[in-house]
């Protein structure tokens, strides 16, 4: 008798119901919950040997002092140093994720001539041969990051073998010059513009004192500082130099507008007190002030070492310009550095990323990131005393990199290695014996004196220290320089009516984890968001949240409109750009 | 802790509920397979499918009621209003010619137009009657169990194929096949009955043919062409030798279901 | 059913957070440090500010005013570890949340959660998290993962628990010090820790001589949603009326996004 | 030649032909093939595949689990009358009943295992089930009830004209027959659970006031309410799907007194609810939610889901058809019975989407905005399926088996 369907019906019943008393379908359960607790993808942490290493964080002037948790070698996470002088145990966002950008795209991994991989030798041969060539009234710069550390130094002797050379800063580099500011008597802060809540100085340093100081934030952009600040005073774009003025007749006591007159009563009532940021006009007040060299305003300090703005330089005279990239949240303007090169200039970026100043260089040097090499932190900005430290690496220096330093050595032929310069600028600290150690893992102050030797406090240092200088009783008499570069305030035209200005910095240049994090909380409006003030928007046809294109001479880009009752009508606010004029249509 | 006991404990008795009722109704499937009671459940199961037309009690056909729905499956033999109505009044005797269709009166009629005709040898003659056999004249196939097979009331007797569709007939007794006929015999099974005595009870006899065919006939008048609402054959029409030829147009599927209440 | 983290011998304790609303600056370093702690994953290009995950959020708030009257402030926002009837902890299916009668923190258990999202409609401070993608890390950076925590797998629910990993390390430290008891400030989470402006102050709200309990208790201090009735153990803490006020009562206007 | 088609179908009722059959569900069967791939991508992918956030966890799907359960409350309650209360004109349509029941269930689970992000975990819920969450009395409810629905529809697979050929399986059917007031009572018992269960699902909500209720013992009367809406809003769509379905098939398939009695229930049931929910929308807005910090009228402050919601939900698609099912003379009208039916139904679901997304959708933060959200095609293709596999089924059952026994009278 053949099989039929009836059969077929009984068998596979019959063969389900015995399954089922199997242990096969119990071990399927189990099987399924195991894979789904080691879901396929998801990597396991490595486990292994946990060490505490301390090093110097160099992403900003702030020279904090950092506490990484390594496992077998790779920090995964980083901290403040309690107890160090600089940075109070603080550590802002990008100096947490620092361990992040070893890993961020967008790296320079080998030495590019016009974006084509070349071979460092011959980057070397070719810058060489361009400076060699450089005309009578063509200079040789280097655009330093940070001048007042041991690389400066390398930079300068290089360039002193040169015919025409020059050694600059950005525009915003060394705003107090070789004064420091006392923060901790500090009763009250005229800030103009300056971000003295998100990221001036040392945040730590800043935020320990918060309580201590009035603070009147007189700048165009409601930034973040200007939102949190005890008195926001709304200047029109370029403003500051009249309500400096404005001020400085209240503080003399002649009769100026309500707003200047309660800002100067402030100022006078909250003794001693500064103000910082818009150059002429916050030294003019601070003259007024008498705030220079008395405790609770500018000290002075040693170790000044004065680089020429880029922005105060000659037009076109550039031919050579070596830029080393400046840190993530100091603005380079291209346009102020576009207008001092001279004709088929040659720009040598010595820089870890491809979207900085590489996008405007003929040759890429790559350097290393944070942690990835040994480097150097100088004074902290607006530190009191003059100040050093080392920032040991905690990576391998990934092959084909080179320190700025490094290529400026092997330019000038100096055999000696960065190393042995900062191993020099300890020797020196050693032999002028003054000031303390801070050692960051005991938080101890040792005096340099106490060192036995220079390699004792080479070593001291390579483990984590921060070297603090005396305070001086100097008397110095220049007056402030006139800190960062105003330009010429932007007014609106009938084709640019409004004005854009920036806020608060785009979100810093670094770790995924970072940019993931501002972005979805919405804390940092990204470069592409435009703030504007609703009645502006409407006025100009935006709708709120909508992609507009901003005009502004000779550029223009698209952003996403942010309707912000807070801004100040007629102007636009987007994350990190130069003020100026600009006309805003829908895209 | 409770809370859990008595929330488990409820969902888990719930389970073991339902799978006790169908385990249960599996157990009793077998246990009726054992007792070879298969038959007399399929009838049972299939007669609530019947049109309610086709499950009138015979006693309305009569009109002792007007209007009554047999709920014994045509088994009489278990039906006290049967065996009262019948004790009062039994049967008169009917006349063997109904609308040109021949019902010899010595015979019994099942619902199914199954007849059974008791034999002096004690065996059972059961052929198709005559409306039955003009539903499935000279059919393509016929299918008759084996001599020795047992046969049970209402259960399938034997099969008959026409134009598409699959008959079964009727028995109208428990019983052993001693013998096979077929169409051409007149009769398709000798049945030797169970306990060697012939029950009756729940078959048609004498005057009750009548009304039934009558009643039949409308049935198969509407089956036929569901349209029409006219009764021409009860005022004496006379049905065709071969109604499947004679209604080419009918779905005698449909047709044959109805008659041979056949859901 | 209690987890490992009750052990006998561990002295029971109430852990609460006080943030000082006056002192947040709104940089994100608790975001960050928590990310970085916790291990979780960059978003993916295509996530959302409302599919990202971020156990600790800092929200700005306004006082709603214009220009040029207009003040911001910063809340963070992280699990508030309710300790009465905890809403998530009620509706989870299958116990994937639990609350610590050791430390009231209320635990998610990825490796148990079904990925049904119930208990983060049931969250009113929206502080619990889906993992809608796979977690994903740029080539090499899963070296710096926490070794501590374990990363989730896609499909399941997390939120903050108080840094759980620092909690048993320090348990671990103090157990080999021979001591019964943590000692202040030997257990912090990695957003305190960070906070540059020092604005969070964490520890036991049971012992009435720690810095965090007196702030609970100061006058400026206040919880979120506090008449939900579930007892959060994160306070704030703002001497500006209207900071205060935009953080407790609900806004009238009808505007919208 | 006898076609195997109708070899299949039951005796004596006409079908359309297989042409017409197959142009039928064709559409059906590629929107059930694109559903599927959208689910497909879903489980492949990951739930990002949807537009549900972390704001808006739950979407489309729960709203559908919930209104589609509602709907096949039909098959318990019908059963709950025929089997215990013992209204036998139910015969009728206990069978369609079943059926829709089984395919809104079923159906509503396969969603479910597609909406949580683990569903290889599914099974955990019955290993470590926290009893305290309503979550897991659905789950346990529902799963017991598919079953017992699913042996509720083998009689009337068995009953299938070439099944029946099979002694055997008749045997079964008539012996699962006889027992099936037993399931009847226990599905009517888990019924009454997970309904209600549903309901609790949000009341117990006490962080989300405008979902949270207070209620007796651990259930929020949104847990009384649900069962009862359930009850209400069953019998209204069986009642419509039997319309359609005779509309469709172009024949009676129904004794007329059916329908009427199907309104008549209905609207009983419906009027006891729409008071009850009246109270307890009053008691919400003057107590629950004020003691809990929310002013009421907050809720309804946020465009679109202004007060017209209360309005619409409460009375256009609850008091209305109530009155209308509730009188005789416009319930014999067919016009009236039907649109009334279709309201209920359509209350139902206005009932269920401003729990499940309106509760979502409402800020409970102060500094909060009010959230938006948009299903993705993938979510919109999956409800979509289960709609499709809905038609499908139900096609082929009401082709092959007898969905409504007294067609065959009615068809001569």
């Amino acid at each position: 008798m053949g099989f039929t369907r009836r059969d077929l019906l009984r068998f596979s019943g019959g063969s389900a119901a015995g399954l089922l008393l199997t242990p096969v379908p119990w071990t399927l359960l189990h099987d399924t919950a195991v894979l789904t607790e080691n879901w396929p993808g998801v990597p396991r942490p490595r486990h292994g040997e946990i060490a505490t290493r301390y090093t110097t964080c160099t992403l900003c002037a702030a020279g904090c002092g950092v506490r990484a948790r390594c496992v077998e070698g790779q920090p995964v996470s980083l901290a403040g140093v309690a107890g160090h002088p600089g940075s109070r145990g603080a550590l802002c966002p990008a100096g947490l994720a620092g361990h992040h950008l070893t890993f961020c795209r967008g790296r320079a991994t080998e030495p590019l001539a016009k974006g084509k991989p070349v071979g460092i030798d011959h980057a070397l041969a070719s810058v060489s041969a361009a400076i060699a060539e450089c005309g009578s009234g063509e200079s040789v710069a280097i655009l330093d990051a940070r001048p007042g550390r041991a690389a400066s130094l390398v930079y300068r002797r290089f360039l002193a073998g040169l015919p025409k050379a020059v050694h600059c800063a950005p525009p915003d580099a060394q705003p107090y010059g070789g004064f420091g500011i006392d923060l901790e008597n500090t009763r009250a802060i005229l800030s103009f513009g300056a971000r003295v809540l998100d990221g001036w100085l040392s945040p730590g340093r800043v935020l320990a004192n918060r309580s201590c100081f009035q603070l009147i934030q007189a700048e165009a952009a409601y930034s973040r500082t200007a939102s949190l600040a005890d008195v926001w005073v709304p200047l029109p774009p370029g403003g500051e130099e009249t309500f400096a003025a404005a001020v400085a007749r209240a503080l003399q006591g002649d009769d100026a507008d309500a707003q200047a007159a309660h800002v100067a009563r402030i100022l006078l009532h909250n003794q001693p007190a500064i103000a910082i940021g818009g150059g002429a006009a916050a030294a003019r007040i601070n003259q007024i002030l008498g705030s220079v060299g008395r405790p609770g305003g500018f000290l002075p300090r040693r170790d000044f070492m004065p680089a020429t703005n880029i922005a105060a330089l000659p037009d076109h005279s550039i031919r050579v310009l070596l830029i080393e990239e400046p840190a993530a949240n100091d603005s380079l303007p291209w346009d102020v550095v576009a207008r001092k090169l001279a004709q088929n200039p040659m720009v040598v970026a010595l820089t870890p990323w491809l979207d900085g100043c590489a996008q405007h260089a003929d040759y890429v040097i790559p350097a290393p990131v944070y942690l990835e090499s040994l480097d150097e932190a100088p004074t902290p900005e607006g530190c009191t005393v003059a100040g050093f430290s080392l920032s040991p690496a905690l990576l391998p220096t990934p092959p084909k990199l080179m320190a700025p330093a490094e290529f400026i050595l092997r330019l000038a032929h100096d055999p000696s290695a960065y190393s042995e310069i900062l191993k020099q600028r300890v020797a020196a600290i050693k032999k002028e014996a003054r000031g303390t150690i801070f050692t960051y893992a005991d938080a101890k102050s040792t005096r340099v004196a106490d060192f036995a030797s220079a390699d004792d406090l080479w070593k001291a240092m390579l483990g984590g220290a921060a070297w603090f200088d005396d305070p001086i009783r100097s008397s110095r008499t220049e007056s402030l320089p006139r800190a960062g570069w105003s330009n010429p305030p932007a007014v609106p035209s009938p084709e640019y009516p409004l004005v854009l200005i920036s806020a608060d910095s785009p979100p810093p240049h670094g770790s995924p984890l970072m940019s993931k994090l501002y972005r979805e909380s919405g804390l940092r409006r990204s470069a592409i968001a435009a703030a504007v003030h609703p009645e502006t928007g409407r006025a100009h046809g935006l709708a709120d949240g909508g992609r507009a294109i901003v005009k502004i001479p000779g550029d223009s880009f698209t952003a996403q409109v942010i309707f912000d009752a807070a801004v100040m009508p007629g102007v636009i606010q987007s994350a990190g750009r130069a003020s100026s004029p600009a006309s805003i249509r829908r895209a | 802790m409770l809370s859990h006991i008595v929330f488990l404990g409820l969902f888990y008795s719930v389970l073991a509920v339902v799978s006790a009722t169908v385990g249960l109704s599996l157990f009793r499937a077998v246990q009726d397979f054992r007792a070879r009671r298969t038959e007399a459940i399929c009838w049972q199961a299939t007669f609530p499918d019947l049109p309610a037309r086709g499950r009138v009690c015979r006693h309305e056909l009569t009109g002792e009621f007007r209007h009554r729905t047999c709920d014994k499956a045509f088994d009489c033999r278990e039906c006290q209003t049967h065996a009262a109505l019948a004790a009062r009044h039994p049967p008169g005797p009917g006349e063997p010619d109904i609308f040109g269709l021949n019902f010899p009166l010595d015979r019994f009629y099942h619902r199914g137009h199954a007849w059974a005709h008791p034999e002096p040898d004690g065996t059972v003659t059961v052929g198709l009657d005559a409306l039955g056999a003009r539903l499935v004249a000279d059919p393509e196939a016929t299918e008759l169990p084996a001599v020795g097979a047992h046969i049970q009331t209402n259960g399938a007797a034997w099969h008959v194929r026409k134009r598409g569709a699959d008959v079964r007939v009727l028995s109208p007794l428990d019983g052993e096949v001693v013998a096979t006929g077929g169409s051409q015999h007149g009769w398709y099974l000798k049945v030797q009955p169970d306990g060697g005595r012939f029950d009756a009870r729940h078959l048609l006899r004498g005057a009750e043919i009548r009304p039934w065919i009558a009643r039949e006939t409308e049935r198969l008048q509407s089956a036929l062409d569901p349209t029409s609402q006219a009764l021409t054959m009860a005022d004496g029409g006379v049905l065709m030798d071969d109604l499947a030829t004679g209604h080419p147009e009918a779905d005698w599927d449909a047709v044959c279901s109805e008659m041979f209440l056949q859901p | 059913m209690n987890t490992t983290s009750s052990r006998p011998g561990t002295k029971p304790a109430r852990y609460g957070m006080a943030v000082d609303l006056d002192r947040c600056t709104g940089c994100g370093a608790c975001m960050i440090a928590c990310a970085v702690e916790n291990n979780v994953a960059p978003a993916g290009p295509d996530a959302t500010p409302r599919t990202g995950i971020t156990w600790m959020r800092v929200y700005q708030i306004s006082n709603g005013a214009p220009f040029p009257d207009s003040r911001a402030a910063f809340v963070p926002i992280l699990c508030q570890q309710c300790g009465k009837d905890t809403p998530c902890a009620a509706v989870c299916p299958q116990e994937a949340v639990e609350v610590d009668p050791a430390t009231g923190i209320v635990d998610q258990m990825p490796q148990r959660c079904l990925g049904c999202r119930y208990c983060m409609t049931a969250c009113p401070y929206h502080a619990r998290y889906f993992n809608w993608w796979d977690p994903r890390w740029p080539p090499g950076m899963e070296k710096t993962l926490n070794p501590d925590v374990a990363p989730r797998m896609r499909g399941v629910v997390e939120k903050c628990n108080f840094c759980h990993g620092r909690l048993h390390a320090a348990r671990d430290r103090a157990a080999a010090a021979g001591r019964r008891e943590l000692l202040p400030g030997e257990y912090v989470p990695a957003c305190v820790e960070a906070c540059p402006a020092g604005a969070m102050v964490f520890g036991d709200l049971d012992d009435a001589a720690s810095e965090v309990a007196r702030l609970a208790r100061d006058g400026h201090s206040f919880r979120i949603l506090e008449r939900l009735g579930t007892e959060p153990k994160i306070y704030y803490r703002t001497a500006r009326p209207w900071v205060r006020q935009a953080a407790t009562q609900q806004r009238k206007e009808t505007a919208n996004a | 030649m006898p076609d195997v088609d109708t070899q299949r179908m039951p005796r004596g009722v006409r079908r359309s032909s297989p042409r017409q059959f197959l142009l039928w569900i064709l559409p059906w069967c590629a929107l059930l093939a694109f559903g599927l791939y959208g689910a497909g991508l879903c489980l492949v992918k990951g739930l990002n595949q949807t537009n549900m956030d972390n704001r808006f966890a739950f979407g489309l799907w729960i709203f559908l689990d919930l209104t589609v359960i509602a709907l096949g409350a039909g098959a318990f309650f019908t059963g709950f009358l025929l089997y215990i209360f013992k209204k036998n004109e139910l015969k009728a349509v206990i069978n369609s009943a079943v059926v829709i029941g089984f395919i809104c269930y079923s159906g509503a689970v396969a969603a479910l295992l597609v909406d949580v992000g683990q569903p290889l975990r599914f099974w955990f819920t019955f290993w470590h089930p926290n009893v305290h969450s309503m979550l897991t009395e659905v789950t346990f409810c529902i799963s017991c009830y598919l079953t017992v629905l699913f042996i509720e529809y083998i009689p009337i697979l068995l009953k299938n004209r070439k099944m029946r050929q099979v002694p055997s399986f008749l045997v079964f059917e008539f012996e699962l027959h006889k027992l099936m007031p037993v399931l009847a009572g226990v599905g009517t018992f888990l019924s009454f659970f997970h309904q209600g269960s549903l309901g609790g699902l949000y009341g117990v909500l006490r962080a989300r006031p405008f979902a949270f209720r207070e209620g007796f013992a651990i259930w929020p009367s949104t847990f009384f309410l649900f069962i009862l809406s359930a009850a209400a809003a069953g019998p209204a769509f069986i009642l419509l799907t039997t319309w359609l379905v005779s509309k469709i098939s172009r024949k009676p398939l129904v004794r007329p007194e059916v329908l009427p009695l199907l309104g008549r229930i209905s609207g009983i049931l419906l009027l006891a609810y729409i008071l009850l929910k009246a109270i307890d929308t009053l008691v919400w807005i003057n107590s629950t939610s004020p003691a809990r910090g929310f002013a009421a009228h907050q809720f309804y402050a946020w465009k679109p889901f202004g007060a017209w919601i209360l309005f619409v939900e409460i009375v256009a698609f609850g008091l209305l058809p109530a009155l209308i099912l509730l009188r005789r003379r416009l319930r014999q009208s067919t016009p009236w019975l039907v649109s009334a039916a279709g309201l209920v139904c359509l209350g139902i679901a206005t009932n269920r989407f401003v729990l499940t997304i309106q509760t979502l959708a409402l800020p409970t933060l102060p500094f909060d905005r009010f959230l938006t959200y948009l299903p993705s095609w993938q979510e919109t293709a999956t409800f979509l399926a289960v709609a499709a596999y809905g038609v499908l089924v139900y096609s082929l059952s009401f082709r092959y088996l007898t969905l409504f026994p007294q067609e065959k009278d009615l068809s001569c």
